[in-house]
């Protein structure tokens, strides 16, 4: 199903090429976007809010447009099943959520270590014991620091841009690093809205693992002898250090990302109102809630400007530092308890006293707009009584 | 075995008398579990843990320890000391970078479901490249899954955290999770002098009964009781239920702040606080950074040393207080993403403040100089 | 976007240099290339080359698997441009065949290893050296090392994006550019060929 | 001074039941002609394994 | 495999070392080699950093010289002693974790199916017993039921070694080591068995002190895996080091063990297997 | 108790020949001896003649340092391999060592060194010294396994960071009891060495023996001096 169409430069079809309205599911942009994406091989295990995307993947196989499928046993035997099928040259995808994603953990940074393009959704969901089903991103803040690409999806629209959009980026000779493309469970993958998808017939070109920087493992790649992880065996300054430099140069992937991030998906960031002295700084579905809040702020009389942050991993810095350089404050609403995305914003910034970490709802709470609207006015308030700016 | 009399923890902590020895950090953790009156321990294989595992099979055979065994995956070892705990013994366990990973699914719901199980993590590097050398890395991926985190400076630390852990973690007000944090092989491997407790004295052992939850036993109220039965219901109450009760979980570990700081004395220690530059870290690094302090004061450099001694509950006050009269902060770490200069530069006003350097990982040793260049750099 | 000041330069920089894309160098778009951290044209960088290679004491060339085995078509032709080259110049070619860790040890005198390039780089005394025909992971893990420890300028010939850890760096590299890269080679000596 | 396999070529029958009991690749070679096999003795670890299988008593760790 | 793989770029030969000249010139790539000409042609395995007298080593080195087509080849190892070894293989091979061989060379198994639709592209597992019987065993066990075209052979050591000795689910009932300090509680676990149940086609429990049927099995088990359906070789492997034998005593406790009946061949060929193995082994 | 300098001391060996078990009855003994000492052992997965390093940090000021000795005043050198045959990851074998500071290698005769490293050593004013730590092992002791005792009695004839008599004790504490907690691979071969002796009393007298052997065996070699043939 993939060679049948050519299209030469997907990346800017995708960003300026016609597009066409459907009412459809979250669950269904994904299997819309995996659809054109050229996708050899996906692996399939249930977990809700998932389970319903792979589902539909499993249908595209059963149409042909995908080669192989299968449900494996757990969530890590998947990942590591998808990670031999990228080592073995093929581009894959799967889908996993909250428990789902703590149970692969381990394999994450294998797959960035190895420097491979796997694309995975995560729908997020509740972590903890008692064991909760419902939309909370708190398995985002786990995996900050596991070498993939992040990027968070406000809505179906985006999630299935951003899917084909990750593999145009993760793909990158310079970057070749693992992308997972984050959307909240329910809140996104169970929604039904319109959305613009690309022409029926719109496909990525398929993957071609010469392009990789390191070698496949199907014995048609020099070096013949190649050995995945192979600084094991020796213990002393030199192989401690070729293996801090491995990981350097996996950060280093991810920092090159950023040219291909804004070439493939407009920016890190899009900053509404620029130039505000109040920012609501959010990502995933807190933005849409976000734009409720400033919707209802304007009926105020009070504006307020607002960041989407598209790419946690890599992490905008310094497009926020700019974005808020005349900032009074900035609201960052969450759906999670830890407060991971506060905690990335304070430390990026200088005069953290401006950085309000709130509002947080979480387990499977809704974000109502006026609870963010409220936390904005009491920042404004609060900075009036100290006589402050 | 030689017969124990159980004693009052503090007494046990602040008043027996210590005796000497030169060991390794494994070492340590046999004298720790040794007196820490553990009725089970479930051991797994995995480099550099597994020495300190062997030693504490080795006093299960003495009979210092009541029930032992090695489980099939660590995901299964946590999975057995959830519903050791969750059956009301005192149990423990250790384990280490891509162990720690494998399990990672279990650390969340022993902080949901209560559990006061105390982990040593031997931390290491985590696939991919594979490595077995000290990293911290691991500490990152767990700030959020509601264990308390102590971090360990070395084999004496080591030795004490464990047994406060206990008592802490017990606590009903606080009865969640303790990690205990070691750097691998600088800690566990590095024979060095630990003062440890008179072999005949022992913590006074766990009491189900006072737990904020019912123990799984049949032997008390309700009859009809089930962990976590939330899932079944989707609307507003439930949901305002599962996040009052992860509150409840950040509430334990705040509470927790007192306890921790009953037994360590503090959340962090300073020497030097008025210093322009502090250098702020945990776990080996501060032993790096010592030797880097006693050189750049020996050279005219002032700077001040801020030992963070619990990660969660991360002592923001404290830091926040202080680095509001610092200068420059340096913060050295042995890990590749600076997950500690993050969380400092979270809690303070003025994150540029920060260095988050200097930082190696991989196995790498962090010679004192390149701390020493730090201060230099910003003399 | 990001400012960079940051200096790609001849070590030795120290125990664990950061890599260069973390300090906000940039690699070049297609027909340019990189030196020292900052993008030039191809041009520039290719007469940087040739002299670089002309006024060093000892150049050596590392090709790795890619141009070591003639694996599929075209890589013969590559791998005899890059002799020519190398015969222009006056260079040794240190061959590195494959990326493990190798038990016990390499021969430093006839090998390169991307785990421990700077055992070859000391042992033989190199002043410049020229990767190509390595994969660009382990590539930029060794350029990484060369940086930090020894005083070695490095260049690399690549085929596919560049790479910023280089001193200099060409992309999309191909026969062409070693051919053009011997023109100015013999040119810099005066016009001798062979 | 290190130790290494030693081959009695008088012995030795050159039925290479030693060169399928080495852990070690390349330790012993063949050779065709003279029905024997020799030792590379940098590469042997001396583990004495080989001495253990010659039906002619033809090996020896020294 | 390309054919040019091995082929040394024109002009380069020499500067090539030696070990890779000889791979070149002398080494089992389309050979059909077999353990019967160990001793003259270039191994695929190169000096490696195992103890003296492993009996791991010494399985490892007659697998890989009992591969049909080491060619087309590729490895998936798991963590352990032989994972030391295996950067020393001339051949791809991947470690990815402890005890996730199987799904990752499901992975790779069915990618090079689609990559190289008209190639036989062998993937072969081979690990230890703690990564095969205990921490992997489900997915071991998943790749058979899902009948999984690839081999797996376990290099059993009867311990988790490469970590310092403790014990695993394949070591003997009674067994004193690390982890098990007042001796083993439960059997050595069955696998072989559970293989056979489990669907295998091909199963079979071999050692090095059998070379020639060590690599009838390893040869069997690969080909059976190409056509018909999941294999597995258990290899006893005997630790030196952790059981505290000689090392030169490797060979010799296996047969001591066979005589006390406490360790037996054993080889389970479905029919659908056998009736295949009749027509290429007629051939030959 | 005594007032000594920093002495941070790395031993470079081969897997197997006790480089771990020498740091460890060194730096013990000079916890006897009421000095700060560190002992840490190479980290990692070696096996049997794969290069292989410990570490021991001696002050009677408090060590806090951990991890590898980059910089030392003293290396020794387990086996002439480390040198001759590369079998060492530092270039050169050297490689950090202070000023004034000493290399004991174990070697019947003096290694052709290198012109390059030569003037190095002599820019350092390193001192060089030569034991044949395993001959005498094998002489006195009778197996080669106590090389690394012989190494400590080189070391001890250069400079006495310990006494004697907490060398001695040191060793009874490390093969009398059954409290060491050694490795898969270093137990095998303590049970080795230790079946040579009929009591453990007798190997530790052989081991004192052998240090003394070991000192009266050095010999000092001047890097300055070589450099001019």
């Amino acid at each position: 199903m993939c060679s049948d169409n050519n299209f030469d430069d997907p990346g800017a079809m995708l960003l300026n090429g016609p597009r066409t309205r459907a009412f459809i599911t979250g669950s269904e942009a994904v299997c819309e976007a995996v659809k054109r994406a050229c996708v050899d091989m996906a692996i399939a295990y249930p977990i809700t809010p998932q389970s319903e995307s792979m589902h539909l993947i499993g249908d595209l196989y059963a149409k042909g447009y995908i080669k192989d499928y299968y449900r494996a046993e757990n969530e890590f035997a998947v990942m590591a099943a998808v990670h031999g099928a990228a080592l073995g040259g093929g581009r894959v995808f799967t889908a996993t959520s909250g428990p789902g994603t703590l149970r692969a953990m381990e394999m994450f940074p294998v797959w960035a270590g190895a420097r491979q393009p796997i694309v995975c959704a995560f729908m997020c969901r509740g972590v903890s014991l008692p064991p909760s089903i419902q939309p909370e991103n708190i398995e985002m803040g786990m995996l900050l620091d596991t070498g993939m690409l992040m990027f968070h999806a406000e809505n179906g629209q985006d999630f299935h841009d951003m899917i084909l959009q990750a593999y145009l980026i993760a793909e990158q000779t310079d970057v070749h690093l693992p992308a997972g493309v984050f959307a909240d469970g329910f809140f996104v993958t169970h929604t039904r809205e319109e959305m613009m998808l690309p022409p029926e017939d719109f496909r990525l070109l398929p993957y071609d693992s010469n392009l990789a920087p390191v070698p496949t493992f199907d014995m048609e790649t020099p070096p013949m002898r190649i050995t995945r992880d192979p600084l094991l065996n020796k213990s002393n300054f030199i192989s401690s250090s070729a293996n801090a430099s491995w990981h350097q140069e996996i950060l280093a992937a991810a920092e090159r990302a950023r040219k291909h991030i804004r070439r493939f998906m407009g920016g890190l960031i899009e900053v509404e109102n620029p130039g505000s002295k109040v920012f609501i700084a959010a990502s995933g579905t807190a933005v849409s809630q976000s734009r409720e809040a400033i919707r209802i702020l304007q009926g105020e009389g009070i504006d307020a400007g607002l960041i989407k942050i598209k790419s946690i991993r890599p992490f905008p810095e310094q497009e926020l530092k700019d974005a808020v350089e005349g900032a009074d404050h900035i609201i960052v609403p969450e759906f999670n308890a830890g407060g991971w995305l506060a905690r990335e914003i304070r430390a990026s910034l200088d005069r953290n006293t401006r950085v309000t970490a709130g509002p947080r709802v979480f387990g499977g709470m809704t974000m109502p707009p006026w609870l963010i609207a409220d936390e904005v006015k009491s920042a404004i308030q609060a900075a009036k009584v100290n006589g402050g700016n | 075995m030689i017969e124990q009399k159980i004693v009052d923890p503090d007494y046990l902590f602040f008043e027996a008398q210590r005796t000497s020895q030169y060991i390794t950090g494994s070492e340590a953790v046999r004298e720790a579990i040794k007196r820490a009156n553990v009725d089970m321990a479930i051991a797994y294989p995995i480099t550099p843990q597994s020495e300190s595992m062997h030693l504490v099979g080795d006093i299960y055979a003495e009979g210092y320890v009541k029930e032992y065994l090695r489980g099939e995956n660590e995901f299964a070892v946590m999975s057995s000391v959830a519903g050791a705990s969750m059956a009301g013994v005192r149990v423990f366990t250790a384990t280490g970078g891509p162990g720690t990973m494998r399990a990672f699914e279990v650390f969340p719901t022993w902080a949901g479901a209560r559990l006061p199980v105390v982990c040593a993590f031997m931390t290491r590097g985590i696939n991919s490249p594979l490595t077995i050398q000290p990293d911290t890395i691991e500490m990152a991926y767990l700030l959020e899954t509601g264990i308390l985190m102590l971090h360990a400076e070395n084999a004496q630390d080591l030795h004490d955290m464990l047994l406060m852990a206990f008592m802490v973690a017990e606590k009903t007000d606080v009865h969640i999770p303790v990690g205990v944090f070691a750097d691998g092989f600088f800690v566990t491997h590095t024979r060095d002098r630990v003062d440890t407790l008179p072999e005949d004295l022992k913590l006074p052992g766990y009491d189900p009964y006072t737990a904020p939850v019912p123990v799984m036993d049949m032997e008390n109220v309700p009859v009809r009781q089930m962990r976590d039965p939330f899932v079944m219901k989707s609307n507003f109450m439930s949901y305002a239920c599962h996040a009052s009760w992860q509150q409840e979980i950040d509430a334990a570990a705040e509470r927790s702040r007192k306890y921790l700081r009953q037994y360590l004395g503090s959340l962090i220690d300073v020497e030097n606080e008025d210093s322009d530059i502090l250098v702020i870290t945990s776990g080996t690094a501060v032993s790096q950074s010592r030797e880097a302090i006693i050189t750049a004061r020996e050279q005219g450099l002032d700077a001040g040393l801020v030992k963070i001694k619990t990660i969660r509950p991360f002592p923001g006050e404290e830091i926040r207080a202080l680095a509001s009269k610092a200068k420059k902060i340096i913060v050295p770490e042995f890990n590749r993403v600076g997950w500690l200069a993050k969380e400092i530069r979270n809690v303070i006003d003025e994150p540029r403040k920060v260095v988050g350097a200097p930082r190696v990982f991989g196995g790498m040793t962090m010679p004192p100089e390149l701390i020493l260049d730090e201060i230099r750099r910003i003399r | 976007m990001r400012d960079s000041t940051y200096k790609v330069a001849a070590g030795p920089e120290g125990y664990l240099p950061p890599a260069a894309a973390v300090m906000g160098v940039e690699l070049p778009d297609p027909g340019q290339a990189i030196m020292e951290g900052e993008c030039v044209d191809q041009d520039t960088a290719m007469k940087a080359i040739a002299s670089k290679l002309v006024s060093a004491e000892n150049p050596v060339f590392f090709p790795g698997p890619l141009i070591l085995w003639d694996w599929k078509p075209g890589v013969a032709e590559k791998a005899a441009a890059l002799k020519d080259l190398a015969e222009a110049v006056g260079a040794k070619m240190i061959p590195m065949p494959d990326y493990r860790p190798k038990y016990p040890m390499i021969n430093p005198a006839i090998e390169v290893n991307p785990n421990h390039p700077n055992l070859t780089i000391v042992h033989n005394k190199i002043d410049v050296c020229l990767f190509i025909g390595v994969h660009c992971h382990y590539a930029n893990i060794a350029l990484k090392i060369i940086r930090g420890g020894t005083d070695c300028y490095t260049i690399a010939v690549c085929a596919e994006a560049g790479h910023e850890e280089a001193m200099i760096s060409l992309r999309d590299a191909g026969i062409c550019e070693l051919q053009r890269l011997r023109e100015l080679v013999i040119e810099l000596k005066g016009g001798m060929s062979r | 001074m290190y130790l290494s396999a030693r081959v009695d070529k008088e012995k030795c029958i050159g039925c290479r039941l030693c060169i399928t009991s080495c852990p070690e690749p390349n330790v012993f070679k063949f050779l065709p002609e003279e029905k024997l096999v020799e030792v590379n003795d940098s590469r042997c670890k001396a583990c004495g394994l080989c001495t253990t299988v010659c039906p002619k008593d033809a090996l020896k760790i020294s | 495999m390309k054919t040019g793989m091995l082929k040394i770029s024109p002009g380069f030969e020499d500067i090539m070392p030696e070990e890779y000249r000889e791979l070149v010139d002398n080494g089992p790539y389309g050979k059909n080699y077999g353990i019967g000409d160990l001793g003259s042609f270039k191994e695929l395995l190169e000096e490696h950093p195992l103890c003296a007298g492993c009996g791991l080593a010494l399985s490892l080195r007659l697998t890989l010289a009992s591969l049909p087509m080491p060619e087309e080849t590729v490895i998936v190892g798991s963590t352990g002693c032989s994972a030391l070894a295996f950067p020393q293989v001339a051949l791809h091979n991947i470690h990815s974790l402890f005890g996730n061989q199987n799904a990752v060379a499901t992975g790779v198994k069915r990618a090079l199916k689609l990559r190289f639709p008209d190639k036989e592209k062998d993937v072969v597992v081979i690990a230890g017993d703690g990564a095969t019987a205990d921490i992997g065993l489900d997915m071991v066990m998943q790749s058979w039921l899902r009948r999984e075209n690839i081999t797996t052979i376990m290099l059993d050591n009867e311990a988790y070694a490469n970590t310092g000795g403790q014990e695993s689910g394949m070591s003997m009932p009674g067994t004193v080591l690390n982890m098990a300090p007042t001796g083993k509680k439960f059997p050595k676990l069955s696998l072989p068995e559970i293989a056979h149940t489990s669907g295998c086609d091909y199963v079979a429990a071999v050692s090095p002190a059998k070379p020639k049927q060590l690599a009838k099995a390893v040869r069997r088990a690969i080909l059976v895996a190409r056509k018909i359906g999941p294999t597995y070789v258990q290899i006893f492997s005997p630790c030196p080091t952790n059981y505290k034998l000689n090392p030169k005593e490797t060979v010799s406790v296996i047969r001591q063990r066979e005589k006390d009946g406490l360790y037996q061949t054993k080889e389970f060929i479905s029919e659908e297997a056998q009736a295949f193995l009749n027509t290429v082994e007629e051939k030959k | 108790m005594k007032s000594i300098e920093k002495n941070f001391i790395r031993m470079s060996g081969l897997g197997g020949q006790g480089a771990v078990t020498a740091a460890h009855i060194l730096g013990s003994a000079a916890n006897k001896d009421g000095l700060e000492s560190t002992v840490n052992p190479f980290f990692g997965a070696e096996k049997r003649l794969a290069p292989a390093e410990s570490y021991v940090r001696i002050s009677s000021q408090k060590v806090y340092e951990k991890g590898e000795v980059l910089y030392p005043n003293t290396i020794m050198i387990f086996h002439p391999h480390v040198i001759t045959m590369g079998k060492c990851y530092t270039m050169p074998f050297f490689d950090g060592l202070q000023e004034g500071g000493v290399l004991l290698i174990n070697s019947d005769e003096p290694l052709s060194l290198r012109d390059e490293d030569l003037r190095l050593l002599a820019d350092l004013k390193a001192k060089i010294y030569y034991v044949p730590a395993t001959k005498i092992a094998t002489e006195v002791a009778g197996s080669e396994l106590s090389t690394n005792i012989a190494m400590l009695g080189g070391l001890y004839g250069i400079k006495k960071l310990t006494s004697i008599k907490s060398l001695k004790e040191s060793m009874m504490e490390r093969f009398g009891g059954g409290k060491f907690v050694a490795s898969g691979s270093t137990a095998a071969l303590d049970d080795a060495v230790k079946g040579k002796f009929a009591k453990v009393s007798q190997m530790i007298e052989k081991n004192m023996e052998l240090i003394e052997a070991a000192g009266a065996a050095l010999t000092e070699f001047c890097p300055a001096e070589e450099k001019e043939d």
